[in-house]
């Protein structure tokens, strides 16, 4: 049993009491606990289940690298599964369940898996399910992913209630981890005058130092840590941050940190998460190194933990996980943990080390406090069910004959540290392996490089494989200095601080525990705690030829768990380097990707959601839609009326209503989205014959022109009115997506190609707000507005534009019709628009003004069969296809797209062709409908001769109407073709078809008398 | 007619960390020209010196901006934009270029506080470098407001100009009142 | 996230300020050429792994496009340029030159 | 070759586990092959597979310049459907996809199919006005698909936010028949299977040089030396255009970061697979109960295997828009693969300028899901000359200006 100590916890304050509950069950802590902690100290010794098996799991580690104490925190709008116990911070009033067991964490059914794991090996799943074929998807794969999943999902029906940020950073140096070898790193850039972020993880400064009685000047490490965050803060150019995780390091020095603001205060009113954005020079990663646990038999029950943990436990939170711990190690640094737990004046029956021999100051010591030290001896099993009973005592040499049984109610297991290398990884560093430690550390010869192919992390301390304190402050200040050197800004020579702690001997590399262990015994040595994956399982896949690491990692799921392997990996991959005869740095490691440890989605969605999830962007008269109870549609990131249905009415009715009244008499269109781009300057006119397909230059002053765009590649790609303003001028409508992506592709060519060309452009798309005035009461209202401009047909006629005065505003008229109506497309300054908007109503209302919307705007189009980019054309089309050869010059040599529409499959007669389709009952063909053909193809899809590319129904034809593109369809008027629809005949039917005649696709006013009065 | 001639948000004000508010109408003219060859014209309209890479330079009742080697963005009344625009047109005779009026394609904020503050809120939505090393107060950097264009520049320590496009000055306004939410304080420049 | 410098504006861009534009140094064919050098032109390109010329735009800056010499694998730059050349300039052949010894320009 | 079923399991637990056989050899090269195919990702496994077993051609060789399975192939999303608009595709990606409906059974190796349907969120007019396209499109051409309302969306996909504020759902294109197999099992089941027909996979061997005598090819250099071939197939997606120029032609190809991304391990949501193209991105939970996500490709050209944080950004944003529960998720680990884009954004399965020489590349974004029926294309094609299925991805076709744009019905390929 755990519990609290009556004395010690360096980072608790004992004087508070905060309560939280588990499982429903009251529980109390102290500030500065973690929950893992405050668990530990309140008995509760599991903590969670694992992932296959089901295992009733402990905590094993007492930080970021935590497998198993994984719990479902907080509830309903709040909830967030997979929290790490060792790094949740005790709140008030936290609430915390434990996860993946039914019907309870002591009770789990799902505990048969591990009665079974001899049937369930790695990849079992691989093998069989196969027969018979069905029931994978009806009851293997459903019972597989009802067992699967780890925490509890979030209600669906909660949504999120706090606020999450981005903040971007730039500097010199980041540094990632505030031991003590990124303190002094800091120091040194710092003094160097480099512009420094310094990120810590956790809620403390100092990392282990303090824990393991590390000295620093003949001072207990914790005064020199306060020393040195105190200089740092009082230094302008170094910026210090807690709770703030460096996530990833990525090309060209940005960096990704995780500052988690407010999970261990939830009340407050800050973002909960803030996103740091850096863009550093440098990066020093003082990560620290992480503990391996040993592969003995039944090292994953509850109450084996990593030897450091249990010293952390014991001395920062004064929490004892076990009355009687056995102490298992190869290496000296874990007699720390012997001695602490002595200290704490609680018993270590023994310590059992793996090594023939130990002999140094930590074993001495631990000899003269009375503690039996057994040498080249392991650990046979581990007995208890959900807890540790006793460890049976075998020779490491051998196959696990058991010596002596032990009783004890914990193991503390040290199998040596791993540098933490990720961040030096993450963008391709490479490794070397460290025969002395049994680790890998950062090749320095192959850092990862930045923009200009210099190296640009390096690491600092335990991070770089200066493990023992003594090296570890010097190595951070050479490490440093000689970046900040590399920098051009080399530090000021300063005394760098000695720290001294116990010497230590060498560790030996042990990978399995006792070393002849047969395979029963490996089956029970767990690697990965949280995925199940044992030795066994690691050996099995190089057995049957998953021989890559990769391979291995993939087929046992070893290091793919929420802690991505931060304690199993290196075990995993010398067990399998011993299963193929190989060295374990030609095996290798598994690539190290970002995050270090998980970030939420939110934080990485940062402020983007509600309003600001998007950029939505508003015309001048938006509001007024909104007030007019308009159903919006977006059309990019615009929104556009698409119709504004009065009580009662559907939008079809709505649709209908507004082009009736157009056709009657006056309908009004926001047009402001329309792209207006100027195209200037005296090759003016050469750059538009260059653009369009049609001729431009020849366009007059005071007159338009509907014009074509088409890509390098052939393809039509936008069209438009093009208005010449003066000799030297034009003006270039686009359609509403087509607006930034055409001036792009205009200054593309300026910029790119055409270069000596005297052409400047400018996109004026917001300048002015752009209404359509249209129907036979346009002009009248215009006129009845008061202008100083002659609206007649003989002064304006249609195509044609001028400028002036109405009713008081500024204002462009353009005669262009797009409904097929008298009309006016009128433009004024953005800032007037909602005013003359206004003013058109209110005069229009005699006329029986009407605002009408994008669809009666698309009906009227395709009623006068115009053609729609984005409907006609789907990036396949070519203005051929369109029957639009009437602007396509003949006499230009070139325009973009011409060299294109030369190749052998755009000239090819049987392309289809752009007609007008009338259903012959009246209704709407469907949309999107292709038109059948006799037989088959190749590969036994059914033929086609066509599609639909516009469908509507027609309030003005009272009827269906609709254009496609059909095969030599201009050659076909008159012809019955058959459109096929996805409604589902009835048994023994052939498909429905809709039947349409082909037609000239202009249905409405065909001479164009309407717009031309 | 003044009264019915609006900006994108008339009036719009936020308070937190530091304040926003929208700052009305102002004139914007954008020019295009071979900027080496154009100091004099500019400096005989706006009275105003070629301002460098960046920079914004002072002139008579306006500022000019650098925005590329061949654009300028002039601020000034919003009332005079039209004759600026006439003015260069005049002044360039003869020359290639473009002046166009594009006072009401944009929207412009007042964003003001303590300067840490200041460049701290702004920090949380552009990628380009706030500090004041960086960006000193008199140059203009065009950047990405998150997820539109947009350009920062300081008044002065404690006060900063926004722009963007009038579309989507309600994003940004909300963006920025957002960033500037007590309690998401930063401390960083 | 790439990172350059433009040589326009002299800002030093993320690229979220950036949007690219593939290769650089295309040279147009346009009526009058053959269907290979057209397919050539437009589609066909050498999509190296090594130092790639390629263009890019500082859309959310000064709007100008430059071009880069890049390492597609190492992603180093070796030098931004402006975009009216039709190779790359001396100097960044050099700075090329400099880091890769044996890097020819083909 | 040993079979495996619940039996061998069984069995086999007996005695540890200890007599399990080696799923692949791992030969030394010979000196000649009849057919050798440089990557053995999923594509290349595939036509050496059905070399093998529909054409009787067995003397073959998988190079592979890795460990087999580690490109796209191991990194990619696992979305399966057919649903495409343009007839080529929707033949190629159907035949893939009806064939993975028994390649468990075909391999004797759990690729765990599973068709738990895949839905196409309609968010804009003009996306329902697609959608209904591809909907006729495939009707005709065999592919069962339909378009559901929102409120069978909800049903199907309880955890969307179909009334989201900014893109309210408006439908959906519905594919029953789509869904997700283990990347990683694909690639294994056709290993272990093309190794049991006797041919030779190379692993940590990289192709650095292509050998022709008379405009043929003769064999290949590679790090382990030179290897003679009859026929030689290049199937390296992200690689296409290094070995083209090591084979001395060009391709219409360029090599982009895609990146994709898993949330940690939660209790099943989601049932289905749900993409979102108007805000770039998709999802789909795996059976081990992480959310699996992804969206667009970078823009340039790269070979890192890491991409840019503003994409995935994006796709972040658009997700915990659509779903709102992912939140408070975590990512657990976030990855890049370089895919192989094609100018119209179709593949290429097709004969070289060089005799002897086959592609078969330009997958891009979206090419996991056509595996097998690649496969079936490229062997055919490679044993006899011609192939239907592959007839339209013939790397001649941008010089015809013949192109198979699929980019009209879908904004994210996948
Ligand atoms: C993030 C991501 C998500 C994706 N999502 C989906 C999805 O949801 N659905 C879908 O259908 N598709 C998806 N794809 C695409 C899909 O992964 C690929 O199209 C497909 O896997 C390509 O398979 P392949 O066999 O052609 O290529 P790969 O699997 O990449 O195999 C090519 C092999 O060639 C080897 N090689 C290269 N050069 C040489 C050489 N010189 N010598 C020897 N060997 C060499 C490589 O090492 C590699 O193993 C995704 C891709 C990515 C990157
Ligand atoms: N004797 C041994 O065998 C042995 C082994 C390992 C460590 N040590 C001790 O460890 C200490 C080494 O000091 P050190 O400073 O190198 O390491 P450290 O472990 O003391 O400090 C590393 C710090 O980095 C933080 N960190 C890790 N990853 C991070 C990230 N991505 N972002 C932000 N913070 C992160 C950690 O929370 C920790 O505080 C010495 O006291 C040494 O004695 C000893
Ligand atoms: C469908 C799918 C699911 C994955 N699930 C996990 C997972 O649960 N845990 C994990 O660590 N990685 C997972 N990965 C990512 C792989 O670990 C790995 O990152 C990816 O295959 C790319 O390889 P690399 O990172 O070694 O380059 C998954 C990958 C895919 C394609
Ligand atoms: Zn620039």
């Amino acid at each position: 049993m755990s519990t609290r100590l009556s004395t010690g916890g360096r980072l608790i304050d004992r004087s508070r009491k905060i309560a939280f509950t588990f499982n429903g069950k009251r529980l109390t802590g102290h500030p500065g606990d973690t929950l893992a902690s405050a668990l530990l100290a309140s008995g509760q010794t599991i903590m969670g289940r694992s992932f296959k098996y089901h295992r009733p799991r402990g905590v094993v580690a007492s930080g970021a690298e935590e497998p198993n104490a994984l719990v479902n925190l907080g509830q309903g709008k709040t909830h967030e599964p997979n929290q790490r116990a060792t790094t949740t911070e005790l709140f008030d009033g936290l609430t915390a369940t434990s996860q993946n067991h039914w019907p309870s964490l002591e009770w789990d059914i799902g505990e048969v898996n591990a009665l079974l794991p001899r049937f369930l090996p790695a990849g079992f799943y691989y093998k069989t399910f196969i027969h018979p074929r069905a029931f994978w998807k009806h009851v293997f794969e459903p019972f597989i992913r009802q067992s699967a999943g780890l925490g509890k999902a979030p209600d669906p029906k909660q949504t999120d209630p706090d606020r999450y940020e981005h903040f971007y950073a730039h500097t010199d140096v980041v540094i990632a981890g505030g031991g003590i070898a990124g303190l002094q790193a800091a120091l040194e850039a710092g003094r160097a005058g480099a512009k420094v972020i310094l990120c810590e993880q956790t809620a403390h400064w100092g990392g282990r130092a303090p824990v393991d009685g590390v000295e620093i000047d003949g001072k207990p490490a914790e005064d020199w840590i306060n020393d040195t965050v105190q200089v740092l803060e009082g230094m302008e150019n170094v910026h210090l941050r807690l709770r703030t995780m460096v996530a990833g390091v990525y090309d060209h020095g940005y960096i990704l940190a995780y500052e988690r603001v407010a999970d261990h205060a939830p009340a407050a009113d800050t973002p909960r998460h803030r996103l740091w954005r850096i863009r550093t020079a440098r990066v020093i990663a003082a990560t620290g190194a992480l503990e391996r646990p040993l592969s003995f038999p039944g090292n994953d029950k509850p109450g084996v933990m990593l030897a450091s943990a249990m010293r952390d436990y014991i001395t920062n939170w004064g929490v004892s996980p076990g009355d009687r711990t056995v102490v298992v190690t190869n290496n000296d640094d874990a007699y720390r943990t012997a001695l602490a737990i002595k200290a704490a004046g609680l018993d270590v029956p023994c310590i059992v080390d793996a090594r023939e021999e130990a002999d140094g100051p930590l074993v001495q010591e631990a000899r003269a406090r009375g503690i039996r030290v057994l040498t080249g001896m392991g650990i046979a099993n581990v007995k208890g069910l959900r807890g540790v009973v006793a460890v049976q005592l075998c020779r490491q040499a051998g196959e696990g004959a058991v010596v002596e049984d032990i009783v004890c109610d914990a193991v503390a297991m040290s199998g040596g540290w791993s540098p933490v290398v990720h961040l030096w990884s993450h963008c391709g560093g490479k490794l070397t392996w460290d025969k002395a430690g049994a680790f890998f550390r950062p090749d320095h010869d192959r850092p990862p490089t930045d923009q200009t192919g210099e190296g640009f992390v390096v690491c600092a301390g335990a991070a770089d494989g200066a493990l023992h304190a003594t090296d570890c402050l010097s190595n951070a200040s050479t490490s440093a200095r000689n970046m900040l050197v590399s920098m051009g800004k080399p530090a000021p020579e300063a005394e760098v601080a000695k720290a001294t702690a116990a010497h230590e001997a060498p560790l030996a590399p042990i990978w399995v525990m006792p070393q002849g262990a047969g395979p029963k015994k490996r089956s029970k040595m767990w690697l990965d705690f949280q995925n199940d994956v044992k030795v066994s399982d690691v050996q099995l896949a190089a057995r049957e030829g998953y021989e890559s690491v990769e391979h291995t990692k993939r087929y046992t799921t070893l290091g793919m768990a929420t802690d991505q392997g931060k304690l199993s990996n290196i075990n995993g991959l010398a067990v399998l380097a011993d299963a193929l005869g190989e060295d374990i740095p030609r095996v290798g490691t598994t690539t190290f990707r970002p995050p270090y440890t998980p970030i939420s989605m939110g934080a990485i969605a940062g402020e983007a959601r509600g309003e600001i999830f998007q950029p939505l962007r508003r015309t001048p008269l938006h509001d007024w839609h909104v007030d007019h109870n308009a159903y919006m549609e977006p059309v990019g990131h615009w929104r556009r009326a698409y119709c504004y249905p009065q009580k009662g009415e559907s939008h079809r009715d709505a649709v209908n209503r507004e082009i009736d009244a157009t056709r009657g008499g006056l309908g009004l269109l926001d047009a402001s989205t329309l792209g207006k781009i100027i195209v200037k300057g005296p090759d003016a006119g050469r750059f538009m014959d260059m653009l369009y397909t049609n001729m431009m230059s020849s366009l007059k002053p005071g007159k338009c022109r509907y014009g074509l765009m088409c890509s390098e590649n052939g393809f039509l790609m936008d069209d438009g009115v093009v208005a010449r303003i003066d000799e030297d001028t034009f003006l270039c409508h686009t359609t509403t997506g087509g607006a930034d992506r055409i001036h792009a592709h205009m200054e593309d060519w300026l910029q790119c190609e055409w270069w000596d060309w005297k052409v400047y452009t400018a996109n004026v798309t917001e300048q002015w707000a752009q209404i359509g005035v249209v129907g036979p009461k346009s002009r009248a209202v215009l006129e009845k507005l008061g202008t100083d401009m002659d609206l007649s047909n003989a002064a304006l006629p249609f195509m044609g534009w001028t400028a002036g005065k109405v009713g008081g505003f500024d204002m462009r008229i353009f005669r262009i019709a797009f409904a097929g109506e008298l009309s006016f497309e009128v433009s004024v300054p953005a800032s007037q628009g909602r005013a003359l908007w206004d003013a058109l109503h209110e005069a229009g209302q005699e006329f029986g003004v009407t605002a009408y919307g994008t669809e009666a705007m698309h009906v009227m189009r395709a009623e006068k069969g115009f053609i729609m980019i984005g409907d006609e054309t789907d990036g396949t089309v070519i203005p051929q296809d369109l029957g639009l050869d009437w602007a396509i010059s003949k006499k230009k040599e070139d325009y973009l797209g011409k060299r294109a529409q030369e190749r052998s499959h755009m000239t090819d007669p049987t392309r289809w062709k752009l007609v007008g389709l009338e259903t012959l009952d009246g209704s709407v063909i469907p949309d999107g409908s292709y038109a059948v053909a006799e037989g088959v193809n190749a590969n036994g899809q059914g033929m086609t001769q066509g599609r639909v590319t516009s469908t509507y129904y027609s309030p003005t034809l009272k009827r269906g109407i609709a254009m496609g593109l059909v095969l030599n369809g201009p050659d076909r008027m008159g012809e019955v073709i058959e459109f096929n629809t996805t409604k589902k005949p009835a048994k023994g039917e052939t498909p429905k078809t809709v039947k349409a005649k082909i037609v000239s696709p202009v249905f409405y006013d065909p001479e164009g008398e309407k717009q031309n009065v | 007619m003044s009264d019915l001639v609006k900006s994108a948000l008339p009036g719009a004000r936020a308070e937190g960390l530091v304040s926003i508010e929208e700052m009305g109408l102002s004139g914007m003219v954008t020019l295009r020209v071979d900027l080496s060859a154009a100091g004099a014209a500019i400096a005989q309209v706006t009275g105003a010196d070629m301002p460098g890479p960046r920079a914004i330079s002072a002139g008579q009742g306006c500022h000019v901006a650098w925005m590329s080697p061949d654009e300028l963005l002039i601020l000034c009344d919003h009332a005079r934009a039209d004759a600026m625009v006439a003015d260069l047109t005049a002044a360039l005779e003869g020359q290639h270029h473009l002046a166009v009026n594009v006072s009401d394609a944009r929207a412009l904020f007042r964003v003001s506080g303590p300067g840490g503050a200041l460049r701290d809120t702004l920090a949380k939505i552009t990628p380009a470098d706030m500090s004041a090393d960086a960006l000193p107060p008199g140059e203009m950097r065009r950047t990405r407001l998150q997820q539109v264009a947009g350009a920062i520049w300081f008044e002065s320590e404690t006060e900063a100009r926004v722009i963007c496009f009038r579309s989507v000055a309600r994003y940004t306004f909300d963006l920025l009142a957002m960033s500037a939410k007590p309690g998401g304080a930063v401390g960083y420049h | 996230m790439l990172t350059f410098t433009c040589p326009y504006c002299g800002v030093t861009a993320c690229e979220a300020e950036l949007s690219p534009g593939g290769e650089a140094h295309l040279k147009r064919f346009g009526p009058g050429s053959t269907d290979e050098q057209f397919e050539d032109y437009l589609f066909l390109r050498p999509n190296v792994k090594g130092v790639h010329f390629e263009r890019w735009r500082h859309a959310m800056g000064c709007g100008k496009w430059f071009l880069a010499a890049r390492d597609t694998a190492t992603l180093e730059v070796f030098g931004t340029y402006k975009a009216q050349t039709t190779e790359p300039p001396a100097d960044i052949v050099a700075a090329i030159r400099a880091k890769r010894p044996d890097w020819s320009l083909t | 070759m040993r079979r495996y079923s619940a039996f061998a399991i069984a069995r086999e637990a007996a005695r540890h586990h200890l007599g399990w056989e080696r799923a692949w050899r791992s030969p030394t090269p010979k000196a000649h092959y009849d057919v050798i195919i440089v990557g053995a990702g999923g594509h290349g496994l595939a036509t050496a597979y059905y070399l093998g077993k529909n054409h009787g051609i067995r003397n073959v060789a998988v190079i592979e310049k890795g460990w087999l399975g580690g490109g796209n192939t191991g990194r990619n999303t696992t979305i399966i459907r057919s649903n495409y608009l343009q007839d080529p595709s929707a033949a190629i990606y159907e035949k893939a996809r009806s064939l993975y409906e028994t390649l468990s059974q075909d391999l004797n190796y759990n690729i765990m199919f599973s068709p738990r349907g895949v839905m196409m969120l309609a968010q804009t007019q003009h996306e329902i006005r697609g959608y209904q396209r591809t909907a006729h499109a495939n009707a005709l051409q065999g592919v069962a698909t339909e378009f559901i309302s929102p409120r069978r969306v909800k049903e199907l996909c309880p955890i969307i936010n179909i009334d989201g504020p900014r893109y309210p759902v408006l439908g959906a294109l519905w594919q029953a028949r789509g869904g997700t197999a283990r990347h990683d099992a694909v690639a294994w089941g056709y290993a272990r299977a093309c190794s049991d027909m006797g041919m030779d996979i190379i692993q940590q061997t990289e192709v650095t040089g292509v050998r022709r005598e008379g405009g043929r090819v003769v064999g290949v250099d590679t790090t382990k030396g030179y290897i003679g071939c009859g026929k030689l197939g290049i199937v390296v997606a992200g690689h296409s255009g290094v070995m083209a120029e090591r084979a001395g032609f060009r391709l219409p190809i360029e090599s982009v970061a895609l990146q994709a991304l898993v949330s940690e391990p939660i209790k099943p949501v989601m049932d289905v697979v749900v993409m979102a193209n108007t805000v770039h991105g998709y999802m789909s939970q795996s059976d081990k109960g992480e959310m699996v996500i992804g969206g667009g490709a970078d823009g340039f050209n790269n070979y890192t295997q890491r991409g840019s944080f503003h994409h995935v950004e994006e796709t972040v944003r658009a997700l915990v828009e659509t779903f709102p529960i992912i939140s408070r998720l975590k990512m657990l680990r976030w990855w890049g693969g370089i895919v192989d884009m094609t100018g119209d954004r179709s593949p290429i399965i097709s004969k070289t300028p060089v005799e002897g020489i086959f592609v078969n590349c330009g997958w891009g974004t979206g090419g996991f899901k056509a595996i097998p029926g690649s496969g079936w294309a490229m062997a055919e094609l490679m044993a006899k000359g011609h192939s239907p299925l592959a007839e339209e991805f013939s790397m001649t076709r941008f010089r015809e200006g013949k192109f198979i744009d699929e980019s009209v019905a879908a904004g994210v390929a996948h």
